[in-house]
């Protein structure tokens, strides 16, 4: 039995349950990185982007195993990672809390959120010397910057993703449980939950740049200090190479911020793309 | 059927359970509430009718204490539950966990999957709210409001997106309920069989004021194809500006 | 045309936002422009760096034609291949001074303590000298932080000197600090400052380093004939105290640019150290890094 | 006519409609402000801060008052904002084209999103020297390195916010306007400003961090670089004055944002803080 | 009255203006239609019931080409518009600019107003949404789907939340409408009078299939007071499993 649409009408395209994309997401993502990869290759390789200017990954590969090999790599890394991941471990709650303070009340608003916001503008270069003074030149001036760095982000969206969560929710919850942690928790948090992940996004890219600078003002190890090493001696490849990590580390965080969305925000009917 | 036949036994509540003098609420310019007085009793079933937007959810958020921009006097008691007009469920909370929402912990899933069968429901007590169908959002919303132990209930249309037989199934259990637990409740709706079926009285909101006040005296359980009944119908879509000519 | 004869200069300006140093003071005066006119210079563009790495990539990058910059990144940029020749030294023999924290009166307090100053620099290499000639580099910790957070660590207790250049140096002096050694004390620990050329430049004006040098070292003899004067000059463009500039730059730093033999092996030195230090990636043939013509006669 | 509460009832507060607050809110944030800076001007005067440190408010209002008066900072400002405003104007526009381009479309996401997470990481110290190579030593690196900062929290917050768009009303729009570019005008856009908004104030921010590390490049001018030399010539009363510009830019670009807020997203029904 | 006329003359459309063949949908494991057949003539007015979940909207939706999940084949007019079970007004427009969203831009404020009109919300044209009442809110999804020209009209429970008066209004509303444009319209709704006064024909959906299907042949304008409405409305209750005692 097959319908022969009347003039004037259209037939749907109706695709059926299951469809998994031929090519699933990941691989079209790996895919464009690939190319890009592919592409830098090429470019160099007919000698349109001069070595001097950017080494080509080859170069950059080689340079990188030389860095691994010599054990140089991995110590700036484990440097880096230990302050990055201590300076996160602080500032997210710190954001968080503080975020919750301006976002439950008014008064906590009034009260944190005009420093907080004539503090975020502050520029890590400006303030270092009152961290060193204040905290001297071992890892906690770093963690301090790293803590800056993560703390606003996280502040700025959760504090917004509160105000935006739908006061019709927060009215029908209200009748049923007054106790405000227990409306905190069930609902005002889970309602920011999508805002609070792209702060987190974000802070996860502003701790690096933010350790960058602490790694250039007392030089003490770590993968900024390397990159300062490299650009001291002009080492165009080591650069590119520091680069490149922070390019992988960026890749991951967007990695982990995704997981944390597949699992935290299943419940969303949101627009998805087209 | 023993629990409907409860109804029929003289009610002793004498006490006040809802107190509103003189309650007025604007937004803006516009004076939707100008006045409202209302005493409901203790146990007491109270319809409560009237125009789209004269006001009828306005005052019972306000009765529910979700609205502090009126004046006037409003006493209530603590507990009060709510089944708002829109379902209004924490889209990030499976549905047993909304219907849960609130109740102490031992043996929330337990009480919260009994009221989802209640509400005929109990196959999408896992899943994401946002994969239900109005009228079992609706539902839902009812269970939530009905599961725990309130003395004062305010339930704003809270049939509106069911169909027939599923809607008179649930007036039966808002019935047995309130029946049950002797308590408070004070029900919007724009269907006056509805109203008529469930309530102890029934008043008109119009023109911000409680305008009509109809008894419902009649014997529970009710029939609607009675000729008391009708009687009572026509009075009320008469006070809603529906003239129904008796065939 | 008038573009073609424009000469871009980068220099380090670590006071100030406007270059104070002696090539842009023979600028002023007009003795540079004499010289460099018969080089074919028509015009100077003075563009200000605040470090070496930053003055180097922007040669790399074709953005200037000289520099002038300390001696460890005009070494370290010509290690990495960067496309320069040295014209010659601008100012040779900069002082600078290990100022001590509270309680620190002598080299040997230093036992155990962490020192710092900034990597790379000439006053790392005269504080490695310094330690060195003490006896102490095994006993004593180096560390990196850049001179404009000296004081603040000092101050916080975290070190127990710092190894300052001049501006800063002499602006701790004044401030209270006390130096407990400085690299004048200790021959071969001073710094020096280079003029460093781009080859493309070098094609451009084949008697660019020669012209540039006799600027320099005229303006030199005037100089040293009244030194205040050009000290008022300084302090007036960098903000700094008048004492200060007269510490920084006594008026022996300056003089003929071309590069001796003494000089040469001063190169040398400071290109072995860097490469000890990891600082410089490869030795070089110093002579083929000296333009054309510009050896000083021994 | 008054009711006497039955025993077990409990009689609400009715505040009525007209209800501002005694203090308006501007006025309670000025005065943490003020009371921020008296306490910080009491510290001093009790020698808790020493001056070498970190300069009393009032020290700090001379230097700007010299500074003022020299004409320094009023240059050195005309320069940065300049910088700062041509940045925005070219990365804000670019960070919304770019999300727009992944928010709207799979294929767009699959093909933007993963070299942006990749590009964010990267710190502006370290891609310095690349920018002095591309784009030289005049205003372009620096106004490059501002695009950049606002760029990365433009998009992501866009991206975001167009991905959290209530699908219902996607779907609604696409039966009464097929055409997409309107679906985006009227909803898509809409739907993500309050999303968008946090990203241009994070942008405000980032834009100023940026040009920090920019002007440090070569020294020719803004406010970056009066800071940079105030640190190198020791002198603690102006780097607080560059400090405090940056804390009041701060200020201005919330009062921006706030202001922008007002304007366009007053149809909000949203949580408002208790 | 001169409209509802109208509908008394004979229909003289005889092309079909929706067809779906074998229509399967499933979610997940629950398949929820299970080969819908259904063919409406041009401009043929049907009224779709069914119990609560039984996958009403989920047709309507796949017929308004907004869900492609389905299996089967679909065929539909180009001009399709849509009055959502919910209001779904875009928050940010002012309701004016809700009703007009998608109008060419030349006299869309006054169609906009005059839709407005109909429903008798004048008053809130320049209101936002938030501030609405349900029933204000619905009848403003009414007016943005009755003001343009579509050649197929959806009706998801379009009257749910409104009360009698208002309710007898808007079926006269979309009654007229549907005359004077010769619309094809489908109708979702849980009242089985709504269904008997508007549509030529009733449908219920059980089990995923199209189960019971009524022609209504009674002559416009139907009195709901009628003995062969009181016939229909039994048959039609019956079928969705509520039985009335005549009495
Ligand atoms: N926050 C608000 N701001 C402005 N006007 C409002 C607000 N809330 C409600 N109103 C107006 O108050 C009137 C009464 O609203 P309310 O929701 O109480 O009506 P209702 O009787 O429940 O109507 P319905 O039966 O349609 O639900 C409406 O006209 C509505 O537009
Ligand atoms: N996205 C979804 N994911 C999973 N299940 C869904 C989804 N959408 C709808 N359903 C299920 O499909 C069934 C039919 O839903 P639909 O909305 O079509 O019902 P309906 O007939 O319109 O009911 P109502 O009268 O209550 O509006 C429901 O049981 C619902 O839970
Ligand atoms: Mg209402
Ligand atoms: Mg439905």
């Amino acid at each position: 039995m097959t319908a022969i649409p009347e003039p004037g009408l259209r037939e749907l395209y109706l695709r059926g349950e299951r469809h998994a994309p031929r090519v699933p997401r990941w691989a079209r993502r790996v895919a464009v990185i690939v190319a890009l990869i592919a592409l830098w290759q090429l470019v160099s390789a007919l000698g349109w982007l001069p070595e001097d200017t950017l080494s080509s990954p080859l170069q950059v590969a080689g340079a990188a195993v030389d860095l691994i090999s010599s054990g140089d790599l991995g110590e700036a890394m484990a440097t880096s990672l230990t302050r990055v991941a201590t300076g996160l471990a602080l500032g997210i709650p710190a954001g968080l809390l503080l975020a919750l303070t301006s976002g439950l009340f008014r008064a906590g608003e009034d009260l944190v959120d005009s420093p907080m916001q004539m503090l975020r503008t502050l520029p890590f270069l400006g303030i270092t010397p009152l961290f060193i003074l204040w905290f001297g030149v071992g890892d906690t001036p770093k963690i301090a910057l790293v803590f800056l760095g993560v703390c606003f982000p996280v502040y700025i969206n959760t504090f917004v993703g509160i105000r935006n969560v739908d006061a019709k929710l927060v009215e029908a919850a209200r009748t049923f449980d007054r106790g405000r942690c227990r409306l905190t928790r069930s609902v005002i948090i889970p309602g920011a939950l999508p805002n609070i992940l792209v702060g987190v996004r974000l802070a996860l890219g502003t701790a690096w740049l933010a350790l960058v600078v602490g790694e250039q003002i007392n030089a003490d190890g770590g993968i900024g200090y390397l990159m300062l090493n490299a650009q001291n001696n002009l080492e165009t490849d080591k650069i590119v190479v520091c680069l490149v990590i922070y390019a992988l580390l960026g890749l991951l965080s967007d990695l982990i911020v995704r997981g944390l969305e597949r699992l935290l925000l299943s419940w969303r009917q949101n627009f998805a793309g087209a | 059927m023993t629990e409907v036949r409860e109804l029929t036994e003289p009610r002793t509540a004498t006490r006040t359970a809802v107190i509103a003098e003189d309650v007025h609420r604007a937004f803006g310019d516009r004076e939707i509430l100008r006045g409202v007085d209302l005493r409901v009793r203790q146990g007491e079933f109270l319809a409560l009718l009237g125009a789209s937007g004269s006001g009828k959810s306005t005052l019972l958020r306000i009765v529910g204490a979700l609205d502090h921009g009126a004046r006037g006097k409003v006493a209530v008691p603590a507990r009060t539950s709510v089944a708002f007009q829109e379902p209004r469920l924490l889209p990030w909370r499976r549905v047993w966990r909304n219907v849960a929402f609130g109740l102490p912990a031992a043996g929330r899933r337990q009480r919260a999957l009994a009221a989802l069968d209640e509400v005929g429901l109990t196959h999408v007590a896992d899943a994401w709210p946002k994969t239900l169908s109005g009228g079992e959002a609706q539902r839902v919303a009812l269970a939530r409001a009905l599961v725990r132990d309130p003395q004062l209930l305010l339930l704003d249309e809270p049939l509106a997106s069911l169909d027939a037989l599923t809607r008179l199934k649930m007036q039966q259990l808002i019935a047995q309920l309130w029946a049950r637990h002797r308590l408070t409740a004070i029900l919007v709706t724009h269907d006056v069989d509805e109203a008529l079926v469930l309530a102890d009285r029934a008043v008109v909101l119009r023109d911000g004021r409680l305008a009509e006040e109809l008894p419902v005296t009649l014997d529970r359980p009710r029939d609607p194809g009675s000729e008391q009944f009708a009687v009572l119908r026509a009075r009320l879509l008469g006070w809603l500006g529906v003239t129904v000519p008796r065939s | 045309g008038s573009d073609g004869a424009l000469l871009r200069v980068g220099v380090i300006v670590s006071n100030g936002s406007q270059p104070s140093g002696i090539e842009s003071w023979a600028y002023q005066q007009g003795i540079l422009q004499q010289q460099l006119n018969a080089a074919g210079v028509a015009k100077v563009e003075w563009v200000s760096f605040p470090n070496g790495p930053n003055l180097n990539q922007a040669l790399k990058g074709g953005s200037l034609d000289v520099g002038v910059l300390g001696d460890t990144p005009a070494i370290s940029g010509r290690a990495a291949d960067l496309p320069t020749q040295l014209s010659g030294i601008g100012v040779r023999g900069q002082d600078a001074w290990l100022i001590a924290g509270p309680g620190i009166t002598s080299l040997a307090d230093l036992t155990g303590k962490t020192v710092a100053t900034q990597q790379g620099s000439y006053m790392h290499r005269c504080l490695v000298g310094l330690l060195d000639s003490a006896g102490l580099t095994s006993s004593v910790k180096v560390t990196f932080l850049l001179a404009n957070s000296a004081q603040q660590a000092l101050d916080k207790g975290d070190i127990a000197a710092y190894a300052a250049p001049t501006g800063t140096g002499p602006l701790l002096l004044s401030k209270g600090y006390r130096s407990i050694d400085q690299a004048s004390n200790h021959p071969g620990l001073t710094g020096n400052s280079y003029i460093t050329l781009s080859q493309d430049a070098v094609k451009k004006y084949p008697k660019l380093a020669s012209a540039w040098n006799a600027g320099v070292a005229a303006a030199a003899t005037q100089l040293k004939a009244d030194p205040e004067k050009y000290y008022a000059y300084v302090a007036q463009i960098t903000g700094l105290p008048l004492d200060v500039v007269r510490a920084s730059y006594p008026a022996s730093v300056f003089g003929d640019p071309a590069p001796t033999v003494a000089d040469i092996q001063t190169i040398r030195d400071t290109l072995s150290f860097l490469v000890a230090q990891k600082l410089a990636t490869a030795p070089f043939d110093v002579d083929a890094w000296l333009a054309p013509g510009v050896r000083a006669a021994a």
